[in-house]
């Protein structure tokens, strides 16, 4: 979806600020969100994360901090999956009756090696594209979740390197990302993205999959 | 400048709220910026280029956030500090610095009614010539300046046509900063649906743009 | 994604408790911002121009007036039922709408354009950049032409929008939407509604809408006064 | 829109506030959120879940623990400098980051979707994720908040060497910046250059002088102060 959370190249965003010795956390509740979202996990939350946070109104999003996006869409997410009702978040407290469960995710596991993330579907799919080929990005505008940022739509580039098979995550009805694929990191030179201004010798490297790309 | 108000083509901005019977103004405070925002242009330390840029430079969040009238305020404001009119003292105050001139107003009530448009402030009679002919094929640029442009984002890089010449006028990327007016030829340009936002679109449908010749190439 | 969006407004709401309080006043920012606030800046700031002698206080009274009781969308009516039953007039407005508009005895506007509606076409005017409208003929935009909703959604998808303002158009009607991005505006010329042949001209100009003429609507059905 | 240098570093919060107040007020946010309220509603939330038995507060404990403790940017600044010493791994690095990371003994989640990309002195690698703030959280701990801000997203992009200048890194106009935005699942680490002068220093000497930032490829790594000079 084209929304704020699609920056690329945005102006207007002011300086970058800069902390020094920046803490892991900036508050202990920020800790807490990103611990129970991971530990929330195991109970396969319905809708996507980014997707969810995607949806947040535009200026809500951008006044927001990032881990305040990270517990607004765990709660969304939480009570569409009927995991919590609005009122147990409303009460804070376990509505009279209603069954405890057994987490999911124990402190044991956690402090165990993590498991590598590992694919193990690794279907076999014939790329369409091969290393130094130009390819355009698709110019395309779906209202669902998408990996192809506004920036780079009808932009000329070339096949960089070939990152094997996987699915991309677009979420829209138009069957983008319904197969496995190839994704590939795609140069784009500074140019053709932003014109006679930029750097004559820059270039953006972004992972597309086959679906959002054409031949040049 | 690729700001947030560079709106068009984007999701998730919600349902458009359509009020009946919606009055002219919705509190008193909104029509009195209205007027202080056109009378204060009179004293020709800005033009609508200047004013437009003020306001695109709202930090993101904060645009979003504000209504139409408070964006007003908060651009004229600066405006008038940058100009010299008041000072940012004054602005916090809301009083006249002690010992500061007392000047006289431009505009009275009764020259209310002839005050010159947007438009005709910004007409040139500069006897320029068109770069591109109706009917021809142009190419939006593709360009990315930082500042203040009149050339919307989903536009740049498309393919269009020349629908007609509207004429010469001074160009806006060049008069928001008070440089030479580079007056130029405005053209109405008719750009396919299906040409800024794939083939999901109509078949049929098309947006025009009105773009000066610097924001154009043959195609 | 209207319905989804509404959704998750109303989920948020009740999950986030003040979160989703200032989500939905974001949505009502367009309209309503602050309101003690600004009325004390604004005032502020009224009576140190007045003070420093920048601005005339009638000056502004006579603009605040000028906007709310004389310039209106009444203007647009009158030239557009005039172009319904004068042929020649009509074609003065398509190739110059200002000389065609001070005909009628109303102030020239600059650099204005006259779009005609047809059966195979239909006009919409938005400003994506800021909120651009023939303000000096129609008066001030309504508060939806300058929200964020309209003005990303007018270009990229322009019969949805229409949808939502209960105007659905057939497949093979073109739409032409006219960013305004520069110093031209745009009126858009409705088609006459069936069944009015036998109106006059102020019977007609009383069908003609605002919303007709920015192109989200039609003009009214005659005899729709109030009932049907 | 162009910040200074030394304001930028130094003052960042202080010198916005002076120069606009407006600024400073939208742009705060990124770090300090409604801060009393969130940690009411954050803790409400906990108890909740915890008290469902949806989560186990012990493992919540240790999920901050390992960011806050174990995984950090000292986990690359290794992978960095066995590259540095050792051509051979530098090899199997840039191949497949994620075995080189075995190797080491890191059992990366972020497995084989991490790339490193290595700086020379005529290239210069840069990363940012313009669509949210993908990160190699595995190898770099999370990202510091100005990753994760606004402008920052919005400007590698657009103006890689701008963003460069901000941090104090201006690159010579016939240098290539590579800049990788990391819009899907693989995640990319900068293998900076080793600095000059560093020949005599032991593996772990070098690892202490990786820096975060580096990796991000926002900077340099370079010898400290005393130790350059001569």
């Amino acid at each position: 979806m084209n929304s704020v959370h699609d920056m690329g190249g945005m102006h207007g965003m002011g300086p970058i600020k800069y902390e020094k010795n920046e803490p892991v956390f900036h508050a202990r509740w920020e800790g807490r969100v990103l611990a129970l979202t991971s530990a929330m996990g195991p109970w396969r939350l319905p809708g996507s994360s980014r997707f969810e946070q995607e949806q947040i109104p535009a200026a809500e999003y951008l006044r927001m901090s990032y881990y305040e996006r990270w517990f607004t869409v765990l709660v969304e997410r939480m009570v569409k999956g009927g995991l919590v009702t609005r009122q147990e978040i409303k009460s804070g407290k376990r509505a009279g009756g209603s069954p405890k469960a057994v987490p999911r995710l124990t402190a044991a596991q956690v402090r165990a090696t993590p498991a590598s993330a590992g694919r193990t579907d690794r279907p076999v799919v014939t790329p369409l594209f091969r290393v130094g080929q130009a390819v355009r990005a698709r110019n395309m505008h779906p209202p669902g979740h998408t990996r192809l940022p506004r920036y780079t739509r009808g932009r000329l580039g070339t096949i960089d390197r070939d990152h094997g098979v996987s699915r991309p995550p677009d979420t829209s009805a138009q069957g983008l990302g319904a197969k496995p694929q190839h994704i590939y990191s795609v140069r784009f030179a500074a140019r053709e993205l932003w014109g006679e201004q930029a750097a004559p010798r820059d270039a953006v490297y972004v992972d597309l999959w086959d679906d959002y790309l054409e031949p040049a | 400048m690729n700001g947030v108000h560079d709106m068009g083509g984007m999701h998730g901005m919600g349902a458009i709220h359509y009020e009946k019977n919606e009055p002219v103004f919705h509190a008193r405070w909104e029509s009195r910026v209205f007027a202080l925002f056109r009378l204060t242009r009179a004293w020709n330390k800005w033009n609508v280029d200047v004013s437009r840029r003020q306001i695109e430079s709202i930090p993101a969040a904060q645009y979003l956030r504000m209504s139409y009238y408070e964006r007003w305020f908060t651009a004229l404001g600066e405006l008038l500090v940058a100009s010299g009119l008041i000072t940012r003292a004054e602005l916090v105050k809301g009083k006249r610095a002690r010992g500061s001139p007392k000047a006289t107003p431009p505009i009275t009530a009764a020259q209310v009614a002839s005050m010159p448009s947007a438009a005709a402030l910004a007409r040139r009679e500069a006897p320029v010539a068109p770069r591109f002919q109706a009917g021809q094929q142009v190419r939006a640029r593709n360009l990315h300046p930082v500042d203040h442009t009149r050339l919307p984002r989903y536009a740049r890089g498309k393919l269009g046509a020349i629908h007609r010449d509207h004429g010469v006028w001074a160009f806006p990327d060049a008069i928001a900063h008070f440089l030479s007016d580079k007056p130029q030829h405005v053209y109405s340009v008719r750009f396919a649906a299906r040409e800024l936002w794939g083939e999901t679109a109509s078949p049929r449908d098309a947006v025009y743009l009105d773009l000066w010749d610097d924001y154009l190439e043959p195609a | 994604m209207d319905t989804t969006r509404r959704g998750f407004l109303a989920a948020t709401s009740a999950a986030a408790g003040d979160h989703a309080q200032a989500a939905d006043q974001h949505h009502d920012h367009d309209h309503q911002a602050v309101p003690s606030d600004p009325t004390l800046r604004v005032k502020a700031l009224e009576s140190l121009l007045v003070e420093k002698g920048l601005v005339d206080r009638a000056a502004m009274e006579a603009l605040i007036d000028a906007y709310e009781h004389k310039i209106g969308p009444h203007n647009g009516a009158r030239v557009v039922a005039r172009a319904w039953v004068d042929p020649g007039y009509k074609q003065r407005l398509l190739a110059d709408a200002p000389a065609a508009i001070s005909e009628l005895g109303l102030p020239k506007p600059s650099g204005l354009l006259a779009v005609e509606n047809g059966p195979r076409l239909h006009n919409l005017v938005v400003c994506t950049l800021c909120s651009c409208y023939p303000s000096s003929f129609l008066g001030l935009p309504p508060v939806w032409y300058k929200s964020a909703a309209y003005r990303s959604r007018a270009v990229i998808d322009p019969r949805g929008v229409l949808r939502e303002f209960g105007l659905e158009l057939p497949e093979d009607v073109e739409v032409r939407v006219w960013d305004s991005t520069a110093e031209l505006r745009y009126l858009v010329l409705p088609e006459r509604p069936a069944g009015s042949e036998k109106l006059g001209e102020e019977a007609l100009a009383a069908l003609v809408t605002r919303d007709a003429m920015v192109g989200v609507a039609k003009a009214k059905p005659p005899q729709a006064g109030g009932g049907a | 829109m162009k910040a200074t240098r030394r304001g930028f570093l130094t003052a960042a919060g202080a010198a916005a506030a002076a120069q606009d107040h407006v600024h400073a007020q939208g742009h705060d946010h990124d770090h300090q959120a409604v801060p009393s309220d969130l940690t009411l509603r954050v803790k409400s939330l906990e108890s909740l879940l915890v008290e469902k038995g949806l989560v186990d507060r012990a493992a919540l404990d240790a999920l901050v623990d390992r960011y806050e403790h174990a995984v950090g940017p000292r986990n690359g600044a290794r992978v960095v400098a066995r590259a540095w010493v050792d051509a051979g791994y530098k090899k199997r690095l840039l191949a497949s980051a994620a075995a080189a990371m075995e190797e080491l003994g890191f059992a990366s989640q972020t497995g084989e979707n991490l790339v490193a990309i290595e700086n020379g002195p005529k290239v210069h690698n840069l990363v940012v994720c313009t669509l949210c703030s993908c990160y190699p959280w595995a190898v770099l701990g999370l990202p510091p908040v100005w990753y994760k801000s606004a402008p920052y997203r919005s400007r590698a992009v657009i103006d890689p060497r701008g963003v460069l200048r901000e941090f104090g890194l201006e690159l010579p106009e016939d240098a290539e910046v590579r800049v990788w935005d990391s819009t899907a699942e693989l995640r990319y680490l900068v293998l900076p250059e080793r600095p000059p002068g560093a020949e005599k220093l032991s593996e772990e000497a070098l690892a202490a002088l990786v820096t975060r930032d580096a990796m991000i490829g926002v900077a340099k790594v370079t010898l400290p102060q005393a130790g350059g000079r001569p």
